[in-house]
Protein backbone atom coordinates (compact mmCIF):
# COMPACT_ATOMS: atom_id res chain seq x y z
CA UNK A 1 0.00 0.00 0.00
CA UNK A 2 0.94 3.53 0.01
CA UNK A 3 -1.26 6.89 0.87
CA UNK A 4 -3.09 7.82 4.71
CA UNK A 5 -3.85 5.45 6.61
CA UNK A 6 -5.94 5.99 9.97
CA UNK A 7 -4.94 4.72 13.32
CA UNK A 8 -7.07 4.40 16.28
CA UNK A 9 -5.59 5.40 19.65
CA UNK A 10 -7.26 3.99 23.13
CA UNK A 11 -6.47 4.58 26.89
CA UNK A 12 -2.91 5.79 27.47
CA UNK A 13 -1.70 5.95 24.07
CA UNK A 14 -5.21 8.35 23.32
CA UNK A 15 -4.38 10.65 26.48
CA UNK A 16 -0.81 10.89 25.26
CA UNK A 17 -0.99 11.89 21.99
CA UNK A 18 -3.85 14.12 22.36
CA UNK A 19 -6.44 12.52 19.75
CA UNK A 20 -8.03 9.12 19.67
CA UNK A 21 -7.46 9.32 15.92
CA UNK A 22 -4.14 9.91 14.12
CA UNK A 23 -3.41 10.27 9.74
CA UNK A 24 -0.34 8.82 8.81
CA UNK A 25 1.28 8.56 5.42
CA UNK A 26 2.73 5.63 4.73
CA UNK A 27 5.06 4.28 1.98
CA UNK A 28 4.29 1.41 -0.43
CA UNK A 29 4.84 -2.19 1.29
CA UNK A 30 4.11 -0.27 4.69
CA UNK A 31 3.60 -3.00 7.34
CA UNK A 32 2.17 -2.69 10.93
CA UNK A 33 5.60 -2.08 12.53
CA UNK A 34 5.87 0.87 10.01
CA UNK A 35 2.95 2.34 11.24
CA UNK A 36 3.98 2.18 14.71
CA UNK A 37 7.05 3.74 13.85
CA UNK A 38 5.62 6.56 12.12
CA UNK A 39 3.03 7.13 14.92
CA UNK A 40 5.99 7.20 17.27
CA UNK A 41 7.70 9.95 15.47
CA UNK A 42 4.74 11.89 15.34
CA UNK A 43 3.73 11.72 18.56
CA UNK A 44 7.58 11.07 21.04
CA UNK A 45 4.62 11.20 24.26
CA UNK A 46 3.45 7.88 23.13
CA UNK A 47 6.73 6.09 22.46
CA UNK A 48 7.22 4.40 25.43
CA UNK A 49 3.60 2.37 25.10
CA UNK A 50 4.00 1.29 21.95
CA UNK A 51 6.77 -1.58 22.50
CA UNK A 52 3.80 -2.62 25.47
CA UNK A 53 0.85 -2.31 23.27
CA UNK A 54 -0.66 -4.66 20.74
CA UNK A 55 -1.57 -3.41 17.53
CA UNK A 56 -4.86 -4.91 15.48
CA UNK A 57 -5.81 -4.47 11.71
CA UNK A 58 -9.53 -4.68 11.39
CA UNK A 59 -10.36 -6.21 14.26
CA UNK A 60 -7.87 -9.22 14.39
CA UNK A 61 -4.23 -8.74 16.97
CA UNK A 62 -1.48 -8.85 14.48
CA UNK A 63 2.50 -9.06 14.52
CA UNK A 64 4.64 -6.09 13.61
CA UNK A 65 5.56 -7.64 10.20
CA UNK A 66 2.00 -7.72 9.17
CA UNK A 67 1.96 -5.51 5.68
CA UNK A 68 -0.77 -3.30 5.07
CA UNK A 69 -3.65 -2.52 3.23
CA UNK A 70 -5.46 0.08 1.63
CA UNK A 71 -8.47 1.21 3.99
CA UNK A 72 -7.32 -0.89 6.75
CA UNK A 73 -8.32 0.04 10.24
CA UNK A 74 -5.26 0.09 12.56
CA UNK A 75 -5.82 0.24 16.58
CA UNK A 76 -2.95 0.37 19.10
CA UNK A 77 -3.92 -1.56 22.16
CA UNK A 78 -1.85 -0.55 25.57
CA UNK A 79 -1.88 -3.11 28.06
CA UNK A 80 -5.44 -3.43 29.48
CA UNK A 81 -7.61 -2.75 32.43
CA UNK A 82 -10.95 -3.67 31.96
CA UNK A 83 -12.80 -5.30 34.76
CA UNK B 1 -26.82 -21.15 24.15
CA UNK B 2 -28.57 -17.90 24.59
CA UNK B 3 -25.85 -15.31 24.94
CA UNK B 4 -25.84 -11.77 25.32
CA UNK B 5 -23.01 -9.24 24.83
CA UNK B 6 -23.09 -5.62 25.94
CA UNK B 7 -20.48 -2.38 25.80
CA UNK B 8 -22.77 -0.49 27.80
CA UNK B 9 -22.42 3.48 29.27
CA UNK B 10 -25.61 3.18 30.89
CA UNK B 11 -25.61 1.46 34.36
CA UNK B 12 -25.42 -2.26 34.17
CA UNK B 13 -28.74 -3.69 35.13
CA UNK B 14 -27.38 -7.17 36.23
CA UNK B 15 -31.07 -8.77 36.71
CA UNK B 16 -31.69 -8.53 32.80
CA UNK B 17 -28.37 -10.37 32.60
CA UNK B 18 -30.01 -13.38 34.85
CA UNK B 19 -33.32 -12.35 32.70
CA UNK B 20 -32.26 -13.24 29.15
CA UNK B 21 -30.30 -16.56 30.58
CA UNK B 22 -33.76 -17.91 31.96
CA UNK B 23 -34.45 -21.12 31.02
CA UNK B 24 -36.55 -23.74 32.02
CA UNK B 25 -33.98 -26.39 31.44
CA UNK B 26 -30.84 -24.76 33.28
CA UNK B 27 -31.18 -24.74 37.46
CA UNK B 28 -27.59 -23.16 37.94
CA UNK B 29 -26.77 -19.66 37.15
CA UNK B 30 -23.40 -18.16 38.10
CA UNK B 31 -22.26 -14.73 38.11
CA UNK B 32 -20.00 -12.32 38.80
CA UNK B 33 -20.15 -8.61 39.65
CA UNK B 34 -17.03 -6.32 39.41
CA UNK B 35 -17.71 -2.99 41.03
CA UNK B 36 -15.49 0.41 41.34
CA UNK B 37 -13.28 0.48 44.82
CA UNK B 38 -12.92 3.68 46.42
CA UNK B 39 -9.10 3.42 46.89
CA UNK B 40 -6.43 1.93 45.17
CA UNK B 41 -2.93 1.32 47.35
CA UNK B 42 -4.29 3.50 50.39
CA UNK B 43 -5.54 6.60 47.72
CA UNK B 44 -8.67 7.86 47.49
CA UNK B 45 -10.39 7.09 44.46
CA UNK B 46 -13.06 9.66 43.36
CA UNK B 47 -14.77 7.95 40.36
CA UNK B 48 -12.90 5.73 37.22
CA UNK B 49 -13.75 6.32 33.52
CA UNK B 50 -13.49 2.89 31.05
CA UNK B 51 -12.57 3.35 27.20
CA UNK B 52 -13.09 0.60 25.48
CA UNK B 53 -12.33 -0.46 21.41
CA UNK B 54 -16.42 -1.05 21.39
CA UNK B 55 -16.30 -3.04 18.14
CA UNK B 56 -13.58 -5.34 19.12
CA UNK B 57 -14.39 -5.86 22.80
CA UNK B 58 -17.81 -7.05 21.57
CA UNK B 59 -16.10 -9.67 19.18
CA UNK B 60 -13.74 -10.69 22.50
CA UNK B 61 -16.88 -11.42 24.33
CA UNK B 62 -18.28 -13.74 21.01
CA UNK B 63 -15.17 -15.33 21.13
CA UNK B 64 -14.92 -15.82 24.64
CA UNK B 65 -18.46 -17.34 24.45
CA UNK B 66 -17.58 -19.75 22.27
CA UNK B 67 -14.27 -20.60 23.93
CA UNK B 68 -16.39 -21.72 27.30
CA UNK B 69 -18.69 -23.30 25.29
CA UNK B 70 -15.90 -26.19 23.70
CA UNK B 71 -14.58 -25.89 27.58
CA UNK B 72 -17.99 -26.65 29.12
CA UNK B 73 -20.60 -27.63 26.75
CA UNK B 74 -23.44 -27.96 29.02
CA UNK B 75 -23.25 -23.98 29.50
CA UNK B 76 -27.03 -23.16 28.04
CA UNK B 77 -26.05 -19.25 28.36
CA UNK B 78 -23.61 -16.90 28.48
CA UNK B 79 -23.72 -12.77 29.29
CA UNK B 80 -21.11 -10.45 29.58
CA UNK B 81 -21.60 -6.66 30.07
CA UNK B 82 -18.66 -3.62 30.38
CA UNK B 83 -19.98 -0.65 31.28
CA UNK B 84 -17.47 2.57 29.46
CA UNK B 85 -17.76 6.49 30.21
CA UNK B 86 -17.67 7.71 33.75
CA UNK B 87 -18.51 5.27 36.99
CA UNK B 88 -19.17 6.00 40.35
CA UNK B 89 -17.60 4.75 43.17
CA UNK B 90 -19.31 0.96 44.33
CA UNK B 91 -21.48 0.85 40.72
CA UNK B 92 -21.41 -2.23 39.12
CA UNK B 93 -17.70 -1.88 36.14
CA UNK B 94 -18.26 -5.31 34.67
CA UNK B 95 -20.58 -8.14 35.15
CA UNK B 96 -20.25 -12.24 33.51
CA UNK B 97 -23.72 -14.55 34.05
CA UNK B 98 -23.14 -17.95 33.11
CA UNK B 99 -26.16 -20.78 33.18
CA UNK B 100 -25.92 -24.59 33.08
CA UNK B 101 -28.07 -27.44 34.18
CA UNK B 102 -25.29 -27.99 37.13
CA UNK B 103 -23.33 -25.80 39.46
CA UNK B 104 -19.95 -27.41 39.01
CA UNK B 105 -20.05 -26.03 35.52
CA UNK B 106 -21.59 -22.70 35.77
CA UNK B 107 -19.55 -21.53 38.41
CA UNK B 108 -16.03 -22.67 36.88
CA UNK B 109 -16.96 -21.60 33.56
CA UNK B 110 -18.07 -18.02 35.41
CA UNK B 111 -14.79 -18.16 37.04
CA UNK B 112 -12.67 -18.56 33.52
CA UNK B 113 -14.87 -16.18 32.22
CA UNK B 114 -14.04 -13.28 34.12
CA UNK B 115 -10.16 -14.11 34.28
CA UNK B 116 -10.04 -14.18 30.71
CA UNK B 117 -12.08 -10.64 30.43
CA UNK B 118 -9.59 -9.17 32.37
CA UNK B 119 -6.95 -10.40 30.15
CA UNK B 120 -8.31 -9.69 26.76
CA UNK B 121 -11.05 -7.60 26.98
CA UNK B 122 -9.87 -4.35 25.15
CA UNK B 123 -11.14 -2.03 27.68
CA UNK B 124 -8.72 0.45 29.74
CA UNK B 125 -9.07 2.12 33.07
CA UNK B 126 -8.63 5.51 34.39
CA UNK B 127 -8.45 5.88 38.38
CA UNK B 128 -9.54 9.97 39.02
CA UNK B 129 -7.55 11.15 42.16
CA UNK B 130 -8.59 14.53 43.91
CA UNK B 131 -5.37 15.85 42.68
CA UNK B 132 -4.80 13.77 39.39
CA UNK B 133 -5.53 10.28 37.34
CA UNK B 134 -3.67 7.15 36.33
CA UNK B 135 -4.35 4.61 34.06
CA UNK B 136 -4.56 1.32 35.67
CA UNK B 137 -3.35 -2.17 34.06
CA UNK B 138 -4.88 -5.18 34.93
CA UNK B 139 -2.31 -7.53 36.51
CA UNK B 140 -2.93 -11.04 34.64
CA UNK B 141 -2.71 -13.63 37.49
CA UNK B 142 -2.39 -16.94 36.06
CA UNK B 143 -5.46 -19.43 35.59
CA UNK B 144 -6.40 -21.90 38.43
CA UNK B 145 -9.58 -22.73 38.33
CA UNK B 146 -10.05 -26.26 38.39
CA UNK B 147 -13.52 -27.99 37.92
CA UNK B 148 -13.10 -28.08 34.39
CA UNK C 1 -18.70 -8.72 57.92
CA UNK C 2 -21.83 -8.03 56.18
CA UNK C 3 -24.72 -10.94 56.57
CA UNK C 4 -28.05 -11.64 55.41
CA UNK C 5 -29.63 -14.92 55.67
CA UNK C 6 -33.14 -15.75 54.98
CA UNK C 7 -35.36 -18.56 54.09
CA UNK C 8 -38.64 -16.70 52.38
CA UNK C 9 -41.82 -17.71 51.37
CA UNK C 10 -41.97 -14.66 49.20
CA UNK C 11 -39.81 -14.85 45.67
CA UNK C 12 -36.19 -14.88 46.27
CA UNK C 13 -35.33 -10.82 45.64
CA UNK C 14 -31.63 -11.76 43.74
CA UNK C 15 -30.84 -7.71 43.25
CA UNK C 16 -31.38 -7.58 47.21
CA UNK C 17 -28.94 -9.83 48.31
CA UNK C 18 -26.77 -7.70 46.15
CA UNK C 19 -27.69 -4.59 47.77
CA UNK C 20 -26.84 -6.08 51.35
CA UNK C 21 -23.88 -6.52 50.41
CA UNK C 22 -23.23 -3.14 48.73
CA UNK C 23 -19.07 -1.74 49.85
CA UNK C 24 -17.03 0.51 48.28
CA UNK C 25 -14.25 -1.46 49.56
CA UNK C 26 -15.10 -4.24 48.22
CA UNK C 27 -14.46 -4.58 44.24
CA UNK C 28 -15.66 -8.50 43.71
CA UNK C 29 -19.44 -10.13 43.95
CA UNK C 30 -20.01 -13.85 43.21
CA UNK C 31 -23.60 -15.04 42.97
CA UNK C 32 -25.02 -18.17 42.95
CA UNK C 33 -28.88 -18.93 42.31
CA UNK C 34 -30.46 -21.82 41.26
CA UNK C 35 -33.69 -22.54 40.02
CA UNK C 36 -36.09 -25.13 39.58
CA UNK C 37 -36.23 -27.28 36.91
CA UNK C 38 -38.62 -28.72 34.22
CA UNK C 39 -37.55 -31.98 34.36
CA UNK C 40 -36.42 -35.02 36.32
CA UNK C 41 -34.50 -37.44 34.42
CA UNK C 42 -37.05 -36.71 31.47
CA UNK C 43 -39.70 -36.78 33.31
CA UNK C 44 -41.81 -32.95 33.45
CA UNK C 45 -42.04 -31.71 36.67
CA UNK C 46 -44.76 -28.66 37.33
CA UNK C 47 -43.88 -27.72 39.90
CA UNK C 48 -41.47 -27.70 43.43
CA UNK C 49 -42.65 -27.98 46.97
CA UNK C 50 -39.56 -26.77 49.46
CA UNK C 51 -40.01 -27.29 53.53
CA UNK C 52 -37.58 -26.10 55.52
CA UNK C 53 -36.87 -26.59 59.32
CA UNK C 54 -36.30 -22.48 59.38
CA UNK C 55 -34.69 -21.85 62.91
CA UNK C 56 -31.75 -24.69 62.27
CA UNK C 57 -31.53 -23.46 58.78
CA UNK C 58 -30.95 -19.51 59.96
CA UNK C 59 -28.45 -21.43 62.14
CA UNK C 60 -27.19 -23.42 59.75
CA UNK C 61 -26.26 -20.31 57.37
CA UNK C 62 -24.97 -18.77 59.77
CA UNK C 63 -21.94 -21.67 60.65
CA UNK C 64 -21.18 -21.63 57.06
CA UNK C 65 -20.94 -17.41 57.01
CA UNK C 66 -18.45 -17.96 60.27
CA UNK C 67 -16.82 -20.90 58.02
CA UNK C 68 -16.84 -18.93 54.98
CA UNK C 69 -15.29 -15.82 57.27
CA UNK C 70 -12.48 -18.06 58.63
CA UNK C 71 -11.27 -19.72 55.13
CA UNK C 72 -11.14 -16.59 53.56
CA UNK C 73 -10.31 -14.15 56.05
CA UNK C 74 -10.87 -11.10 53.47
CA UNK C 75 -14.50 -12.15 52.35
CA UNK C 76 -16.50 -9.00 53.52
CA UNK C 77 -19.91 -10.20 53.19
CA UNK C 78 -22.09 -13.24 52.72
CA UNK C 79 -26.00 -12.97 51.45
CA UNK C 80 -28.00 -16.40 51.77
CA UNK C 81 -31.81 -17.41 50.61
CA UNK C 82 -33.51 -20.17 50.22
CA UNK C 83 -37.30 -20.19 49.34
CA UNK C 84 -40.11 -22.64 50.79
CA UNK C 85 -43.25 -23.37 49.90
CA UNK C 86 -44.37 -24.07 45.86
CA UNK C 87 -42.36 -22.85 43.92
CA UNK C 88 -43.23 -22.67 39.98
CA UNK C 89 -40.80 -24.10 37.13
CA UNK C 90 -37.65 -21.42 36.36
CA UNK C 91 -37.94 -19.59 39.66
CA UNK C 92 -34.92 -19.48 42.02
CA UNK C 93 -34.93 -21.82 45.08
CA UNK C 94 -31.78 -20.59 46.09
CA UNK C 95 -29.21 -17.81 46.38
CA UNK C 96 -26.01 -17.28 47.77
CA UNK C 97 -23.67 -13.98 47.37
CA UNK C 98 -20.26 -13.43 48.34
CA UNK C 99 -18.41 -9.97 48.22
CA UNK C 100 -14.26 -9.57 49.21
CA UNK C 101 -11.88 -6.86 47.52
CA UNK C 102 -10.85 -9.56 45.11
CA UNK C 103 -12.34 -11.98 43.08
CA UNK C 104 -10.52 -15.22 43.61
CA UNK C 105 -11.74 -15.22 47.32
CA UNK C 106 -15.22 -13.83 46.36
CA UNK C 107 -15.60 -16.84 43.20
CA UNK C 108 -13.95 -19.41 45.95
CA UNK C 109 -16.08 -18.76 48.76
CA UNK C 110 -19.51 -18.96 46.67
CA UNK C 111 -18.49 -21.99 45.44
CA UNK C 112 -17.70 -23.72 48.36
CA UNK C 113 -20.84 -21.92 49.89
CA UNK C 114 -23.22 -23.27 47.61
CA UNK C 115 -21.66 -27.01 47.80
CA UNK C 116 -22.19 -26.43 51.71
CA UNK C 117 -25.65 -25.89 51.38
CA UNK C 118 -26.60 -28.72 48.92
CA UNK C 119 -24.87 -30.99 51.69
CA UNK C 120 -26.08 -28.79 55.23
CA UNK C 121 -28.84 -26.85 55.27
CA UNK C 122 -32.18 -28.83 56.21
CA UNK C 123 -34.41 -28.30 53.14
CA UNK C 124 -36.62 -31.14 51.72
CA UNK C 125 -37.47 -30.43 48.28
CA UNK C 126 -40.66 -32.80 46.50
CA UNK C 127 -41.09 -32.65 43.02
CA UNK C 128 -44.69 -32.51 42.15
CA UNK C 129 -45.61 -34.51 38.46
CA UNK C 130 -48.79 -34.63 36.43
CA UNK C 131 -49.13 -38.57 38.24
CA UNK C 132 -47.28 -38.18 41.73
CA UNK C 133 -44.53 -36.62 43.49
CA UNK C 134 -41.34 -37.76 45.02
CA UNK C 135 -38.90 -36.10 47.61
CA UNK C 136 -35.58 -35.48 45.87
CA UNK C 137 -32.28 -36.11 48.12
CA UNK C 138 -29.40 -34.23 47.01
CA UNK C 139 -26.44 -36.35 46.05
CA UNK C 140 -23.56 -34.79 47.82
CA UNK C 141 -20.17 -34.10 45.50
CA UNK C 142 -16.90 -34.01 46.81
CA UNK C 143 -15.52 -30.40 47.74
CA UNK C 144 -12.74 -30.25 44.69
CA UNK C 145 -13.44 -25.94 44.81
CA UNK C 146 -9.57 -24.72 44.48
CA UNK C 147 -8.55 -20.98 44.99
CA UNK C 148 -8.86 -20.92 48.81
CA UNK D 1 -36.24 -37.35 82.08
CA UNK D 2 -39.59 -39.23 82.08
CA UNK D 3 -42.72 -38.10 80.57
CA UNK D 4 -43.79 -36.41 77.00
CA UNK D 5 -41.65 -34.90 74.54
CA UNK D 6 -42.65 -33.40 70.97
CA UNK D 7 -40.68 -34.63 68.25
CA UNK D 8 -40.80 -32.60 64.93
CA UNK D 9 -40.68 -34.07 61.40
CA UNK D 10 -39.48 -32.69 58.13
CA UNK D 11 -40.02 -33.68 54.45
CA UNK D 12 -40.47 -37.58 53.88
CA UNK D 13 -40.65 -38.37 57.78
CA UNK D 14 -43.88 -35.72 57.91
CA UNK D 15 -45.30 -37.00 54.77
CA UNK D 16 -45.02 -40.94 56.12
CA UNK D 17 -46.70 -40.11 59.53
CA UNK D 18 -48.93 -37.75 58.17
CA UNK D 19 -48.58 -34.91 60.91
CA UNK D 20 -45.22 -32.27 61.80
CA UNK D 21 -45.24 -33.13 65.04
CA UNK D 22 -45.71 -36.19 67.18
CA UNK D 23 -45.92 -36.51 70.98
CA UNK D 24 -44.11 -39.53 72.65
CA UNK D 25 -44.18 -40.76 76.06
CA UNK D 26 -40.34 -41.58 77.24
CA UNK D 27 -39.36 -43.48 80.37
CA UNK D 28 -36.61 -41.77 82.86
CA UNK D 29 -33.25 -42.14 81.27
CA UNK D 30 -34.93 -41.99 77.42
CA UNK D 31 -31.93 -41.07 75.10
CA UNK D 32 -32.45 -39.99 71.65
CA UNK D 33 -32.05 -43.42 69.89
CA UNK D 34 -35.38 -44.49 72.64
CA UNK D 35 -37.04 -41.33 70.87
CA UNK D 36 -36.34 -42.84 67.44
CA UNK D 37 -37.10 -45.88 68.25
CA UNK D 38 -40.40 -45.24 69.57
CA UNK D 39 -41.40 -42.98 66.64
CA UNK D 40 -40.82 -46.14 64.36
CA UNK D 41 -43.23 -47.96 66.93
CA UNK D 42 -45.86 -45.95 66.85
CA UNK D 43 -45.40 -44.57 62.26
CA UNK D 44 -43.97 -48.08 61.10
CA UNK D 45 -44.41 -45.79 57.66
CA UNK D 46 -41.36 -43.76 58.46
CA UNK D 47 -39.06 -46.76 59.89
CA UNK D 48 -37.45 -47.34 56.52
CA UNK D 49 -36.33 -43.19 56.97
CA UNK D 50 -34.71 -43.35 59.89
CA UNK D 51 -31.72 -44.92 59.90
CA UNK D 52 -30.90 -42.56 57.38
CA UNK D 53 -32.10 -39.32 59.73
CA UNK D 54 -29.82 -37.31 61.66
CA UNK D 55 -31.58 -36.06 64.97
CA UNK D 56 -31.19 -32.59 66.36
CA UNK D 57 -32.00 -32.12 69.79
CA UNK D 58 -32.48 -28.21 70.56
CA UNK D 59 -31.15 -27.27 67.19
CA UNK D 60 -27.88 -29.32 68.06
CA UNK D 61 -27.15 -32.27 65.73
CA UNK D 62 -26.75 -35.04 68.24
CA UNK D 63 -26.17 -38.73 67.98
CA UNK D 64 -28.25 -41.82 69.47
CA UNK D 65 -26.87 -42.15 73.20
CA UNK D 66 -27.44 -38.39 73.70
CA UNK D 67 -29.66 -38.35 76.93
CA UNK D 68 -32.78 -35.99 76.33
CA UNK D 69 -34.20 -33.32 79.65
CA UNK D 70 -37.28 -32.28 79.81
CA UNK D 71 -38.59 -29.69 77.39
CA UNK D 72 -35.91 -30.66 74.60
CA UNK D 73 -36.80 -30.05 71.09
CA UNK D 74 -36.17 -33.17 69.31
CA UNK D 75 -35.84 -33.44 65.28
CA UNK D 76 -35.87 -35.97 62.79
CA UNK D 77 -34.28 -34.77 59.75
CA UNK D 78 -34.25 -36.51 56.57
CA UNK D 79 -31.32 -36.69 53.93
CA UNK D 80 -31.63 -33.13 52.92
CA UNK D 81 -32.80 -31.61 49.39
CA UNK D 82 -32.34 -28.03 49.70
CA UNK D 83 -31.10 -25.49 46.69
Amino acid sequence: MSGRVVVRLFGPAREAAGAGTVELTLPAGATAGDAVAALAAAHPGIGSLLPRSRVAVNLEYVDRATPLRPGDEIAILPPVGGG
Amino acid sequence: MRTLYQITEAKIDVGALRDALADPGSGALAMFVGTTRNAFQGKEVRYLEYEAYGALAELEMERLGTEIATLWPSVTGIAIAHRVGRVEIGEASVAIAVSAPHRREALAACAHGIDRLKATLPVWKKEVFADGSAWRENVIEEDTHEGR
